[in-house]
């Protein structure tokens, strides 16, 4: 089998969790998503440092994780001050930029 | 696909590069029927145990001493009737029992329960353990994290409050204590300069660690109790609170994997207790004590199995000694005391390996040196004052919660009056 | 003096670092926090002393030192060091201005005493002070220009100190505004030498480099000796015009009478110590441009004369007794100006008379201020009378101060004013018999006017009913101030002049000049002017000896309009202000009517785009997302397209 | 195939391995999209993660696979079911699509991506360097080597950065304390202070249970057989919804004496 499979299957996961973003209402699983997509690269850097023989690319996908997991956390804190404020989790209801 | 990292040989020191599937097939078998039985008579052991503290007899009925007793409340849970929730959520509702269940085995894989053997009869020798690799450490770690699901996912499915209450309990105690956890493995990993178990326990033929890193040790030790949920931190399920907490609403069969993962997991931290601390299967003599005949061979599993055995009868002993916490008690003890206790010694320890390794400060030189420093550490605390007691915080004052007709809320030191119902007489009371 | 340099920097340090405390410390320091300022000024007062003592004591050769702080900006040809210069002219200044800054410091502490802003008002005499200083020491015309502006500040700030009051507030106004027109000279100034010589500091436009440092200005072959006579003239204009401006010369006397609006003690550091004298300490500075230019020096001294028999007359006619001395101020600044105007042979007396008139006249202001404190804050001269009983300390002070302003010897006055009178008659053809005969009735008038004052405030009989005010003498911080002045208006004048010494001190910095005979006998002059101020003082004595009515007659045309300060601020009106508004009148219809309306139509047509592109704007984050989304996917497709199409496809 | 394409293509195994997952994860990762509850979603979510990890694990990245267990499946993901749990498990989002034309658009946009970043894949020449060496697969100290060398800048940074998020979150989701604290020792106080004035030191009883019913507006008998009032919610007491106790238990007397009927054989409960 040819390595790139993986890279194609990066590529779909990360289509879906774009398409993710783009059609559910609910925060959190928008969120999912995100990381989704995040790990989809990871996918491809994992890839590429074995193609490549080299481990940088498995040095950055272990700081996409970390910057992931800040992400996540700060994310999260923001959802749940929403929640509390608008007892509401859909990401349609945040909409007091609407011009 | 494994071959390529059961075969390295970086930082492991078991070798597992000549073994054939089928040994595998068979150590994991051998493994799972060992688990098995060791739950079976660790319930027993359980409940004997306790009744001795408690100076009454315990199980004593069902084969001698009571040993039946288990297979008998095994039996029972099998063939009840299996109720299901109507408002569960049926299919994350038979998940999760198998989830925990599953997770609880994977971790035996990397516990190595002696050194090479050789099968009897026959001139193949093996390590007697299932398999190894240079993250073996990390790995238990991911299991257990995977466990967690189990217990969430169990008390979510259910759909009712108790559960979901202790499945979120749950989720923050076992958070909070895997850091801890981690934490003090760290100084393992440091002493040890490797993740691997079979090599973790070869490192400890001089010493076993839990001497010198005896603060990790008692971390790890308390934070191996909090993340099995075992009294005194057995929260999840605190039967005073929450009635089971994320086992509430599950009967029969699918309880019993709850409770098969629970003892399980006992086995499985005690198990990485006895690997990563307490010399894994070597025995309790000095290096080449009898030319290691006391190491080689088949002896070191009965080693292994008195250590494992051991820190079981702690658990047991700690649950019927201990009160369970409060819950926010139990927090603040973790964050609060666990994880920087952890987080110093890893620094302190990191500190005394660059002196001795990098810097090559001689012992004698480094210990004065240490010496120096508690003395300095200890000076200022005999001194120091004694913590007075804070004043009682002064009764808050009560505010007009109407003000000019609007909702006022109040501000720190304030108060909202009482609510109008509140002490307002009882409607037909006297009927 | 290089040695001790280093320790200049503080003497503007101290008032401002006070000032800065005192603005940014907050009601914790309104109990005590006047005393920082006493304390910072009285600092930099002893550090000026010390250096003073120090350049009395060094060779006269090294008596200019030049200190480079940092540089202040560099932009294309421009570079400016922020540097100070001390030398006996600056630090002349630095002991005015901190020594009798420190006695209005003190004697504040009392005055302001019931005020319930007395922290932020030592905050702004710091400031004033450090502001002075600044400009003093300054060694470009830049930095001072800095000086020059911050006491422009400082001055708005103390005048409308009370700005709660109305007149106050426009006072300050005023003194702000016509303050920006003399501004506008020095700029016009800098901008002319700058563009002449390419350098604003004093090194390089006075002094002969290394070898000329210290030589003295007489001899100056820097920077302005190759101005061409047509600049030197517009500069010396410009300066001239600054200094009119800083110094209440006119034509842009008028914000110094409404000045007077601002506490009493400011008066006294405006009139006195600071501000006022910054003119001619300009002129003086720029001497070496000023003798490159006989056509600006003329203009000068018409100038001076004119303000100074301006001031004279005002003087006669006014009863308020502070107005009274700031129409007297004027007069003695036009003194001032005319020595300045004179070149090289007044400067030194510019100087001088500058110094005791600082004294004198701040004793004066101080003495004023301890009346009114006496009397209720009362400024009107005809309620007064016979108020040397109640207040004798007060009275034989301004006593003093009356002979030294008057000029009679041996008081300070004498010492200066008769000098400056000497040089007004040298020269050649018409000149030396007008402006010399001008200065001579002006001493005249300047007698007459000051014996009014003192006999109407002091002599005669009381005019005040007793349960009504109740004068008594001021408080010890307020009266020794005022004694130590009048000691200054005593023997200041006689000790500077003994032997020459204080012309001799200057010489580094003003230059050198052998004395011109004037046009008639020293002893001759000497004694006319003492003559004519005798006079006028006997004029005064027995004009208001006796009963003075309560309500000021209608008096002769003269009179009434002196009483209008000469119609100055009619003047100011008619040709400035009406003019100015009927322009402004036109402008704004034309803003309003064209270019508002232009640009409102345009406004109105971006308001519609932008309600029409607002639409864009859901604010779904998804529809966001999308439009994200959809420039991730075309830029994408793009790369696939010109890594497919391209020339490099396939490589 | 090849010589130079050796290092491009998988063992039998891992084809075999990937051939299984792939598909699987796509099918998880749709699950995103169509399921309707969001622990579903995260389940699904999960799953793909660990599959994840396992094909890290058979990429040459064993230490790579586990933290991804760890972090993701055993941190980022247990949080985000915390916080579902913390906002309400129950609301199981509707899929109809409020935004006009949001849906299409959505899907367009998703697939043109997918076709797009396959086009860029499938367009790419890969030209495969030397393959990883076993010692640097298996050890741990080979990645180490480039994280704390060519990448420890980054590193601190990254560490910064966790420690900043950490704060953020504590920023944000901190409420501030209006009232002070009430400490057990306080409400013991409490408790105490407030007993002249008729409190209980003790809980109140429960409401009665009985085999009629086991609802919580039925006040529980006392020992002396009469119906504790107090045993039942106060709010329900206001609002006149309590009941009473079934009848066959409580009996009044003449008198106003109440006696409990028994009921049932004597004893009948004891055997």
């Amino acid at each position: 089998m040819d390595i790139t499979n993986y890279v194609v299957l990066a590529c779909i996961l990360f289509a879906i969790g774009a398409t993710t973003v783009l059609l559910r209402r609910n925060a959190i699983v928008v969120f999912m998503g995100v990381e989704l997509m995040l790990n989809a690269t990871n996918l491809v850097f994992v890839t590429f440092a074995r193609i490549h023989g080299d481990l940088t690319g498995q040095v950055l996908a272990f700081f996409v994780m970390v910057v992931a997991a800040a992400e996540v956390v700060v994310g999260l804190a923001i959802i749940v001050t929403i929640f509390r404020t608008r007892r509401s989790a859909s990401v349609d209801d945040v909409n007091l930029l609407h011009g | 696909m494994n071959g390529v990292i059961l075969a390295a040989e970086g930082g492991v020191a078991a070798d597992f590069s000549a073994e054939p599937v089928l040994a595998s097939v068979v150590k994991a078998v051998l493994i799972v029927v060992f688990l098995l039985t060791s739950v079976l008579f660790a319930i027993w052991f359980e409940r004997k145990v306790v009744a001795k503290m408690q100076l009454r007899p315990g199980p004593n009925w069902h084969g001698p001493k009571g040993l039946l007793q288990s297979l008998a409340d095994a039996m029972k849970l099998l063939l009840k009737e299996d109720v299901n929730v109507t408002r569960a959520d049926r299919v994350v509702y038979l998940l999760a029992p198998m989830l925990s269940v599953s997770a609880s085995l994977l971790v035996f894989a990397v516990i190595p329960f002696g050194p090479t053997v050789t099968i009897p009869f026959t001139d193949f020798s093996t390590p007697a353990q299932l398999t190894d690799f240079p993250v073996a450490v990390l790995y238990i770690l991911a299991a257990a994290s995977v466990g967690v699901y189990g217990i969430v996912l169990g008390g979510w499915a259910s759909g009712s409050t108790y559960p979901l209450l202790g499945a979120v309990r749950s989720t923050a105690q076992v958070i909070s204590y895997e850091l801890a956890m981690g934490l003090s493995l760290v100084s393992v990993f440091i002493m040890a300069g490797s993740m691997s178990t079979s090599q973790i326990v070869n490192s400890q033929a001089q010493i076993w660690w839990f001497i010198p890193l005896a603060p990790a040790f008692v971390v790890y030790v308390i934070s191996m109790v909090g993340e099995t949920n075992r009294l005194p931190f057995d929260l999840p399920e605190a039967e005073g609170e929450l009635v089971s907490g994320y086992m509430t609403e599950y009967s029969s069969m699918k309880f019993a994997w709850f409770f098969l993962a629970e003892y399980i997991n006992m086995l499985n931290v005690s198990a990485v207790a006895v690997t990563l601390f307490l010399g894994g299967w070597r025995a309790p003599v000095p290096d080449g004590f009898l030319g290691d005949a006391l190491n080689t061979g088949w002896l070191p599993i009965v080693w292994f199995l008195v250590k494992v055995w051991a820190v079981m009868f702690f658990f047991v002993w700690v649950r019927g000694t201990l009160l369970r916490l409060r819950y926010d008690q139990f927090m603040i003890f973790g964050w609060k005391v666990l994880i920087p206790v952890a987080l110093g010694w890893v620094v302190v320890l990191g500190g005394v390996q660059w002196a001795l390794t990098v810097a090559e400060l001689p012992r004698s030189t480094f210990l004065f040196a240490a010496l120096g420093v508690v003395v300095l550490v200890l000076l200022p605390m005999m001194f120091w004052p004694e913590k007075r007691r804070r004043p009682e915080p002064a009764e808050p004052e009560t505010i007009d919660a109407f003000a000019g007709g609007y909702p006022v809320p109040p501000l720190p030191g304030q108060k909202l009056p009482a609510s109008e119902r509140f002490g307002k007489e009882v409607a037909g009371s006297d009927q | 003096m290089n040695d001790v340099i280093g320790y200049a920097p503080w003497l503007v340090g101290f008032p401002l670092v006070g000032a800065a405390v005192l603005l940014l410390g907050g009601r914790a320091l309104d109990k005590w926090g006047h005393w920082i300022g006493v304390l910072a000024s009285s600092a930099s007062a002893l550090l000026g002393g010390w250096l003073l003592f120090r350049m009395i004591g060094a060779d006269p050769a090294e008596r200019v030192a030049d200190q480079r702080l940092w540089t202040w900006m560099s932009a294309g040809g421009l570079d400016v060091d922020l540097g100070l210069r001390l030398d006996p002219l600056s630090m002349t200044f630095v002991m005015l201005v901190t020594f009798v800054g420190t006695l209005i410091h003190f004697y504040s502490v009392e005055y302001m005493a019931h005020d319930p802003h007395r922290r932020r008002f030592f905050a702004y005499l710091n400031l004033f002070i450090a502001a002075m200083l600044v400009l003093v020491l300054a060694d470009s015309y830049l930095v001072l220009f800095v000086g020059w502006e911050g006491v422009g500040l400082a001055s708005y700030l103390l005048i409308g100190f009370w700005d709660h009051k109305r007149p106050n507030a426009v006072a300050a106004k005023k003194a702000f505004v016509m303050n920006r027109v003399g501004d506008m000279g020095l700029i016009v100034a800098m901008a002319l030498l700058f563009a002449h010589t390419g350098a604003l500091d004093f090194g390089t436009l006075f002094d002969a480099g290394d070898a000329g440092a210290g030589e003295g200005l007489a001899e100056a072959t820097g920077a302005v000796s190759t101005l061409d006579q047509g600049t030197a003239t517009a500069v010396g204009l410009a300066l001239l015009l600054a200094a009119c401006g800083k110094s209440a010369q006119f034509p842009l006397q008028a914000w110094l009478g409404d000045a007077m609006a601002g506490p009493t003690p400011v008066s006294a550091l405006i009139h006195a110590a600071t501000m006022v004298t910054a003119g001619v300490y300009l002129l003086v500075r720029s001497g070496p441009i000023l003798d490159a230019a006989p056509t600006a020096q003329l203009v000068i001294v018409i100038v001076g004369t004119v303000t100074l028999i301006f001031g004279a007359i005002i003087g006669c006619a006014k009863d308020d007794i502070k107005k009274a001395l700031a129409a007297s101020t004027m007069s003695q600044i036009g003194y001032m100006m005319l020595a300045a105007g004179l070149g090289p042979v007044g400067y030194a007396f510019a100087i001088f008379h500058l110094l005791t008139h600082g004294f004198f006249k701040a004793g004066l202001f101080l003495g004023a201020g301890s009346v009114m404190h006496g009397m209720k804050d009362e400024v009107n001269m005809r309620g007064f009378g016979a108020l040397r009983r109640v207040m004798p300390l007060t009275a034989w002070s301004m006593f003093f101060g009356w002979l030294a302003i008057l000029g009679i010897p041996p008081f300070s006055g004498f010492w200066s004013k008769d000098k400056i009178i000497e040089a007004a008659f040298t020269g050649e053809g018409w000149q030396p018999w007008v402006f010399g005969g001008a200065a001579l009735i002006g001493a005249g008038i300047t007698a007459f006017y000051m014996t009014r004052l003192m006999t109407m405030t002091f002599w005669g009989r009381p005019r005040w009913t007793e349960p009504e005010y109740h004068p008594h003498e001021s408080p010890a911080l307020m009266v020794w101030p005022q004694v130590i002045l009048a000691v200054g208006s005593i023997a200041l004048g006689g000790v500077l002049a003994f032997g020459d010494v204080f012309t001799t001190w200057l010489e580094p910095s003003v230059g050198h000049v052998e004395h011109h005979e004037p046009v008639l006998s020293v002893p001759v002059l000497m004694g006319a002017t003492i003559a004519v101020v005798v006079v006028g003082a006997l004029v005064g004595y027995l004009m208001y000896r006796r009963d003075v009515p309560a309500e000021a007659p209608r008096g002769s045309v003269l009179t009434r309009a002196a009483r209008r300060d000469l119609f100055q601020d009619t003047v100011n009106e008619g040709l400035v202000m009406k003019p100015g508004q009927g322009v402004t009148a036109v402008l704004v219809t034309a803003d309003t009517g064209v270019v508002a309306r232009g640009w409102g139509v345009l406004a109105v047509g971006l308001a519609g785009l932008g309600a029409w592109l607002r639409r864009a704007q859901t604010g779904y984050v998804r529809a966001y997302a999308a439009s994200m989304a959809a420039g991730v996917l075309i830029i994408g497709a793009v790369i696939v397209l010109v890594a497919t199409l391209g020339p490099t496809a396939g490589a | 195939m090849t010589p130079d394409m050796a290092g491009m293509t998988t063992s039998g195994g891992e084809a075999f391995l990937f051939w299984v997952l792939a598909p699987l994860m796509v099918l998880a990762a749709l699950g995103l999209l169509f399921v309707r509850r969001a622990v579903h979603a995260a389940l699904c979510i999960v799953f793909v993660m660990v599959s994840l990890a396992i094909m890290y694990i058979a990429s040459s990245a064993p230490f790579l696979g586990v933290v991804q267990v760890v972090v993701y499946t055993g941190a980022v993901m247990m949080l985000f079911l915390f916080v579902l749990m913390l906002v309400g498990v129950d609301a199981s989002d509707s899929l109809t699509e409020t935004i006009r034309g949001q849906r299409w658009i959505g899907l367009l946009l998703g697939l043109g991506l997918a076709v797009v970043l396959i086009g860029v894949v499938s367009q790419a020449a890969f030209r495969p360097g030397t393959p990883l060496t076993e010692d640097q697969v298996a050890n741990p100290v080979g990645l180490a080597r480039v994280l704390f060398g060519d990448y420890v800048l980054a590193m601190e940074t990254v560490g910064v950065l966790l420690v900043t998020a950490a704060m953020g979150a504590l920023m944000l989701t901190h409420r501030r304390r209006l009232e002070p604290k009430r400490t057990q020792r306080y409400v013991a106080e409490q408790r105490v202070k407030a007993l002249p004035e008729g409190g209980t030191l003790t809980p109140l009883p429960a409401p009665g249970v009985y085999a009629q019913t086991n609802a919580m507006d039925v006040p529980a008998l006392g020992p002396d057989g009469r119906p504790l009032e107090h045993s039942v919610s106060r709010v329900l007491r206001i609002r006149g919804q309590e009941k009473a106790a079934p009848a066959s238990l409580v009996e009044t007397g003449p008198a106003g004496e109440v006696s409990t009927v028994r009921t049932g054989t004597d004893g009948g409960e004891d055997a």
